[in-house]
């Protein structure tokens, strides 16, 4: 292994990037977040043509079979491009949850028209703390007979206002702390008793905090009462992919800055001139160099089913001190311009925020590596 | 400075809290709380100037005679605690901090009467017109011309980073008026006393934070009088140097910095750590707030030794050293603010942090501001001369190039 | 209150430089670090000569009534010059807590002696964990009648080895962690039970580890039975002094990095000329600027009584953390030179980080601040 | 690389296991805790190099026809792996990663023969005489001269930063021979095959951490044999470029990383935090090491990648990348290590440190170490080029300038 992508990765990767380079400029990717829209359709559809919809599904289920080193493969350009399409909510979460479970037919029945496009999903399972650890889930399930019932809320739940079906993670015993007791359920957006409060973040994406209050749960809805493992998975293999879409947006980062500071002049000369402003740019590249190499390599543990939790901590963490690192360099280089909406740059560095703020930000992860654990 | 607190000092304190507690309308006090930069929100912060003047306290630092409190170094940051953990809107600075004391040190008779009654008074807001797409750092390359015909110059080209220039009614700036010398020759510092004039054009600038705040303004054969200028013709970079390092010896930050801390370790208290606990007991955020509030501390430090009358406020470094210690202290705070606030800060609440929108908060008011305060304070190590200007001249004191 | 220095203040640290300018320069205090000498007798004597034993004394122990200002005036040069007599070790600690008890007779007389240079005392209170707190001491001390015993060990007391009385810190009740149960004990160097390992820091200075094996200390050589806030207010009051040292180290670092910068010559230009040395000549001035305030404003807050432990705990982690960073940015300046133990920029080096090892360190009096106490 | 480990890579992994376990001497052990730099005590690693080379192991990283293992890039990585983690001294790097290579890929066949047996065989220790008091960073400003007389050359100058030099036997220099083109011409590349030479003084230099490590080597008048020139009179600056860049994608210095994790999490489960516990158990710690933990392993992933063949190492930049990446890292792990000792690093053990003076400890290992360690350390982003030159490499291949 050479840690290069295959060449059908590379065919992968730059039909993607070419269709964003041409179909997701900057400025068309503006005028879709500043629209009322969450996403654009048409890029949707081609993204099932392309079959990227299918990818990250076994074969069994109605998918290609694709690879976490193939998702990593289009990560990067999504990254680059600031993709806000529903990807990670609807294929990434809840597709690879339901495709976990898919040994429950209504899980499949869902998976079957994520993968097609025809309808999207939300994976409902952050609760506001910053934490990624399914043993810290709080939502209370209380199981009736044949039915269960929803209390308590969901925060920051991406894709939810446009999800045709919400996979949910609540606890349906013990406490806060504990992975037994961990269920993955099935609830309709409109099921009586949710309610939704959609916004926008600020890295142009549409998310809800979803509350639920009685919420009743049909017994064949809910997919695991025991579902650590498929929640741990299915948001590690996430982690990685949001890892090469931070990965792929520092590249930018720095490809843009080191051709503004040779074009910028100041004091009669270009900026790169001045060497303090050389070796940031020198630090910018250092890290991405450090963090594109964990993110292939870990990548590589994953589809070698040898990644332990402390790799996908030591990567999350790296990626998201790394990426701010390099977002905040980029600012301060483009100075007055690099601070205004109007650029590519803050919205990078807003992007490099939110995915280290998502699933564990570095801090923690730091922490969790350094328990040794 | 007097370290001990007497009986005098105390019943300022008092005074001043009686004042703070029950003069700001519900309106200004929203807007302290939704405070994401040092330039407060327009409206309420200049209704909130002129509730100050009125009670006499629009301008503590300036002089008795044009309308300064007179109030000793300890009245003066007894005020500003006070103020501060309130959580009261700061002033804006560009009339009380730049052009005021401008004038009063270098204005005419004539330009004094014209314009500081109205500064004092919150009556008028100047923006200030000095950087230009080309002339960032690089200050003394601006090219906005301005040519003399009879008593008025005409002004084409354009200002960069004015700041709230949409709501400005008047402007000072720098212009070209001779590109026949070395650069920093020719430049002439110019009051513009109206901005709603035939040619020109202002275009606000939306910031990382998603609201505008700085704008560009166009100049196409505009035409004002002469009479607006301060200093000789060509000579106004002298002036412009004088307005820079204006500061020196009377920044109180300190208090508005400590502001951010308390904020912070309220917030902290009501909050869950990942790994469990209130946010507040967890040793690493103490670990990180604790240093954060120790350099707020030596900034408390060093400004109360500047105001005292120490020699550290003599050095020809001074004001870059401020400006680089609490530009790049505020961006620290605020990247703290972002993190504690973490997933819950990322929601964009534009229409929320609209002093008087009502809308409904998704979270708390900590969570509506720490990541506009943190994108906004991005903009601290640039503006006014960035830090890496700023260090070349402390470095220019400590060891000849 | 302008915070700079009285007069009579300027006066006395200027004789004070004066002095060590003359008869301690770097070549005499290596000379004398390098002989087995612990310190000079001659310069101590003329400590005693100009009056800086008595210095921190009341008048009513004999001293002249000197102030924490008046300590931070000649602590500046004393760490510009890198001293290692035993002021710290035996006015500062001994002669201080000494004072502090000087209504017992056996402790005014042994102050008596300190003050006229005859004798020599040390402060064994650091156990080796890195905290100042004296609620954290362990040393067992059984009250058995008329007599006291102790058992256990003082880690690195400064001074030990050549002092003719420890005053120590000890345990007659409760468990570490408890501020009441604090005794402060007179012990002789020589008694029955007491072991010394001496030995002599990186920093040049003579130190011990002091084991403590069933020592009978009688009655009337226990100072106290309820000591914290004893020892409080003298480490309280030495941590200021020796942050004025490191004030002192800072300033001459980047007197002397400057100077070199601008001397020596890379590339045919002076290396001050490049931007990213320049700036972090710039990052030292800040700084020193930083620290010296800091060390102004706190030793004037404890001359008026207004002194918190929070603003002990400010100064003591401001200046342990940027006299570090200073100390490294000057040996990075300095190149291949600074690596060496020729030039003085090592040596502040070393005695900055001891500096910061001392009575907690930076990250501890950080968490302190932190914590809001 | 291949992720997956397969019974052969097992098999081998116990042999070199088996091997690591026995072969070492007591000293060589005590050696390899008693390191506090990348150059391991003397005498103990050069008998440890001379059991490697015994049981043919003492060069994996050469071509196997001039004695290297032929090993694949997954069995250099576990003997690096199994080396560090007996916690062995590293050889020296002088004559293995540095000359060694350089005379297999330049060297004359003669040289080759002549140098490349002593080397391998830990027979010769070669000091390097680069920078000089005037030539540090800058480098090519270098004016020790040689003059050449018969077929000898006369030497005049001196060196200095000669690791070692008083216990070596050999060196390879740069020196003058033409001054009068620009600098970097008219230097030539140099072999000396004994330092024993009339008119040769070495000075031993005593480090930060009281230690001679480093020396300064004096010429006066030394004549040297021609033969000893690697590559053409006068064009020894690309040999020296060739060498210095040597390093590139064969790099593993992430084990020896890794180790100083390892070496500071066992120090910490046996200390007590200052706020009560172990201080293992502290957020805090973890919190910092668990950083340095992760920075390490990024390294390893960069590395992984390199000795793969990623095109990550076809960079020009990637040598000075690796070079400022794994020094700051190594000062940044020694200091911690330096905190987690605290007090109990502070007494100087020189005697102690010493292999095989049997000196009692103070305390432990980790404090007899921490301190030196951290200090020696504080050269390694000064020498093989500063790392401001480095980032300056760096930053051209970013954006010209």
């Amino acid at each position: 292994m050479d840690f290069t992508f295959t060449d059908e990765q590379a065919m992968l990767r730059e039909s993607v990037s070419r269709y964003l380079h041409k179909h997701y400029t900057f400025a068309a990717r503006q005028a879709l977040v500043s629209s009322d829209r969450p996403y654009s359709a048409e890029v949707w559809q081609h993204f099932v043509d392309l079959g990227l919809l299918s990818l990250p599904f076994p074969e069994s289920v109605g998918g290609v079979g694709g690879s976490v080193v193939d998702l990593v493969a289009i990560g990067e350009p999504f990254g680059e491009h600031l993709l806000v399409e529903p990807y990670l909510a609807s294929v990434l979460l809840a597709g690879k949850a339901l495709a976990a479970t898919a040994d429950n037919v209504r899980a499949r029945d869902w998976l079957q028209r994520i993968l097609a496009g025809t309808a999207l999903g939300a994976f409902a399972h952050e609760e506001g703390n910053g934490t990624p650890d399914p043993a810290q889930v709080a939502l209370r399930c209380k199981g009736t007979g044949a039915a269960f019932q929803l209390d308590g809320e969901k925060r920051l739940v991406l894709g939810a206002a446009e999800a045709d079906v919400l996979v949910v993670t609540a606890r349906v015993e013990g406490e806060p702390g504990r992975r037994d007791g961990l269920a993955l359920l099935l609830v309709a957006p409109g099921a009586p008793g949710v309610r939704l409060t959609p916004f926008t973040t600020v890295d142009g994406r549409s998310a809800a905090h979803v509350a639920f209050d009685s919420v009743e749960v049909p017994a064949e809805d809910c997919l695991s009462t025991d579902a650590y493992a498929v929640i741990t998975s299915t948001v590690g293999d996430a982690l990685v992919s949001l890892s090469a879409e931070a990965v792929g947006a520092m590249g930018a980062l720095l490809r843009q800055t080191a051709e503004f500071a040779t074009t910028r002049r100041q004091f009669g000369v270009p900026i790169a001139t001045f060497q303090v402003v050389a070796h940031r740019l020198a630090d910018m590249k250092i890290d991405v160099t450090k963090a594109r190499a964990s993110l292939l390599y870990t990548a590589a543990l994953v589809e070698a089913g040898r990644a332990t939790p402390r790799d996908l901590s030591v990567l999350k963490a790296q990626v998201g001190r790394l990426g701010r690192s390099v977002a905040e360099a980029a600012v301060q280089t483009h100075g007055g311009i690099g601070t205004t909406d109007e650029l590519a740059i803050g919205h990078y560095l807003k992007r490099l925020l939110a995915i280290d703020a998502m699933f564990g930000d570095s801090d923690y992860h730091y922490r969790v590596v350094g328990a040794g654990a | 400075m007097d370290l001990t607190t007497g009986p005098e000092l105390d019943a300022f304190r008092e005074e001043v809290a009686a004042f703070l507690d029950t003069a700001p309308t519900d309106a200004i006090r929203e807007a302290g709380r939704k405070l994401t930069s040092v330039f407060s929100p327009f409206d309420e912060v200049m209704e909130w100037h002129r509730i100050l003047h009125r009670r006499g306290w629009a301008a503590p630092a300036w002089p008795v005679e044009h309308g300064g409190t007179g109030w000793s170094v300890e009245q003066r940051y007894v005020f500003a605690e006070e103020y501060a953990r309130r959580n009261l809107p700061p002033l804006l600075p560009n009339g009380l901090k730049m052009i005021g004391p401008l004038l009063i040190d270098l204005g005419s008779e004539e330009q004094k009467q014209q314009h500081l009654p109205g500064i004092l008074a919150g009556e008028d807001y100047w923006t200030q017109g000095y950087s230009e797409p080309g002339a960032g750092s690089d200050l003394a390359s601006l090219s906005c011309a301005a040519v003399a015909d009879g008593d008025d110059y005409i002004l084409n080209g354009s200002k960069i980073w004015t700041t709230l220039a949409h709501r400005a009614n008047r402007m000072f700036m720098l212009v070209r008026t001779d590109s026949s010398g070395r650069k920093q020759h020719g430049i002439t510092f110019l009051l513009l006393d109206r901005l709603d004039l035939p040619g020109l054009q202002i275009r606000p600038i939306v910031g990382l934070d998603g609201l505008p705040e700085q704008c560009e303004v166009f100049f196409e054969d505009v035409r004002v009088p002469q009479s607006g200028r301060v200093g000789a013709e060509n000579e106004g970079w002298a002036v412009a140097k004088h307005l820079l390092t204006h500061e020196r010896g009377g920044s109180t930050s300190s208090p508005s910095l400590y502001r951010f801390v308390q904020t912070i370790r309220e917030a902290a208290a009501v909050r869950t750590s990942p790994f469990g606990g209130r946010l507040v007991d967890d040793p690493v955020f103490q670990r990180d707030l604790g240093e954060l509030e120790a350099e707020v501390a030596s900034v408390e430090h060093v400004e109360k030794l500047a105001v005292s009358g120490h020699p550290i406020s003599a050095d020809l470094a001074f004001p870059s050293l401020n400006k680089t210690v609490s530009s790049e202290l505020t961006q620290r705070l605020t990247t703290l603010m972002a993190r504690v606030a973490g997933l819950q800060g990322l929601p964009q609440q534009l229409q929320a942090l609209h002093v008087g929108s009502g809308a409904a908060l998704l979270s708390d008011d900590f969570d509506l501001v720490a990541l506009p305060y943190y994108l906004n304070s991005r903009a601290a190590s640039i503006y006014a001369g960035t830090n890496e200007v700023q260090r070349d001249l402390i470095a220019r004191t400590v060891a000849a190039r």
